[in-house]
């Protein structure tokens, strides 16, 4: 079970904030595999990986970086703070 | 140490106030980063990740602490619905000396800009657009 | 433009108040310059030039804000007796961008360090001395 | 007749802070020699102009800078403020 977030317009395409999923995946990349095929709009919220950033337990990570372990993995775009 | 996120308005002035008392402290600088209008914008929405912001927050500030040996650091950064001419956010660092005072003021604006949780949304004549990032922004990090 | 020279303290926190107001300012940059109580100093004095002060002051930041195009601009520096931890003076800058808010103060900085006439005499445990000009600062005008 | 103004240690060497002259130099190099054969105090004072810098009528000016119309010159140590 893990909790999956979406920021910015990463969640107005997937149009929810968070949802909880049940993932065999190991990798960030596996997880983005599996959201992918499900429907059409994760598969356009994640159709150009370089315009996305994730955190993986609330640290920026890449998208090998592995599963194991992890509670909480989030999407969004590169940040505009400041 | 002293970091804050906050949706309300905060006073620059007010926060400043009592900023680096102590006897070492020879150089206070801050920053306070307010909307524009330019463009027609009417106003900005920032969204930010809960938790995750802190976080990223007190790393990038402890980093500025230890390397420039800061005597103290301030950030403030609000999320949520805000109007040209509102203060977005605000940075202060306390040091012995001017260059790291500046140095590490710098460093904690490009860190905050492009590697804590913040995301904004502006509201424009031409509807509502999220903020690119642009290159020189995560170009300026390689300076550090 | 705010230009003062005096002997009384000030407040940075009321100074900043209003200060960059405007729906076309994105950035305010303050710094604020403090006594330190270094080596046993027990007190400082600043000797200046009245009329020449004022006139240079006026020129470095004329200078200033024409180079960055600042929207607004203020020097307050002290002359006469000080303690450790009091307020020597201040500068802020309000720009369009970070870039130039930061440059600009950094550059009132170097030249009203080597190019306003004020000089510091420190009061320590081993009696007075006038502070000499570091090569340094000097030298930090090359950047310019 | 012109108003010559001493700061910081310059002042306190030659033990006043401002003097009026009556002087035939035409430069301030010219001004500093005709003082230099006043006094001892001058003499010192002046003894290195590296050490020293030189404002006529309130602007920063050099060593050979003309007195030509000069109402004030002012000399003092490389400034330290900020």
């Amino acid at each position: 079970m893990l909790d999956v977030l979406y920021f910015a317009w990463v969640r107005e395409r997937i149009g929810e904030p968070r949802e909880t999923v049940e993932t065999g995946a190991t990798t960030v990349a596996g997880l983005v595999d599996e959201l992918k095929a499900r429907e059409e709009r994760y598969a356009l919220a994640f159709s150009d990986l370089s315009a996305l950033r994730v955190a993986v337990d609330q640290e920026l990570a890449d998208f090998d970086a592995p599963l194991a372990g992890a509670r909480e993995v989030a999407f969004f775009p590169p940040m505009t703070g400041g | 140490m002293r970091i804050r996120v906050q949706e309300e308005p905060f006073d620059p002035g007010a926060e400043l106030d009592g900023f680096g008392a102590g006897a070492d402290v020879g150089a206070v600088v801050s920053f306070t980063g307010m909307v524009r209008g330019d463009g027609g914008l009417s106003r900005m929405e920032i969204e930010h990740y809960p938790g995750m912001t802190e976080k990223a927050i007190a790393a990038i500030a402890g980093e500025a602490v230890a390397r420039w040996n800061l005597a103290d650091c301030l950030v403030i950064h609000r999320h949520g619905p805000m109007r040209p001419g509102e203060r977005i956010m605000m940075v202060a660092t306390a040091s012995r000396h001017r260059a790291s005072a500046f140095e590490a003021a710098e460093f904690l604006m490009d860190y905050l800009k492009s590697r804590a949780p913040f995301w904004k949304k502006e509201y424009g004549a031409d509807g509502a657009e999220w903020v690119a990032a642009r290159d020189e922004d995560e170009d300026a990090l390689g300076r550090w």
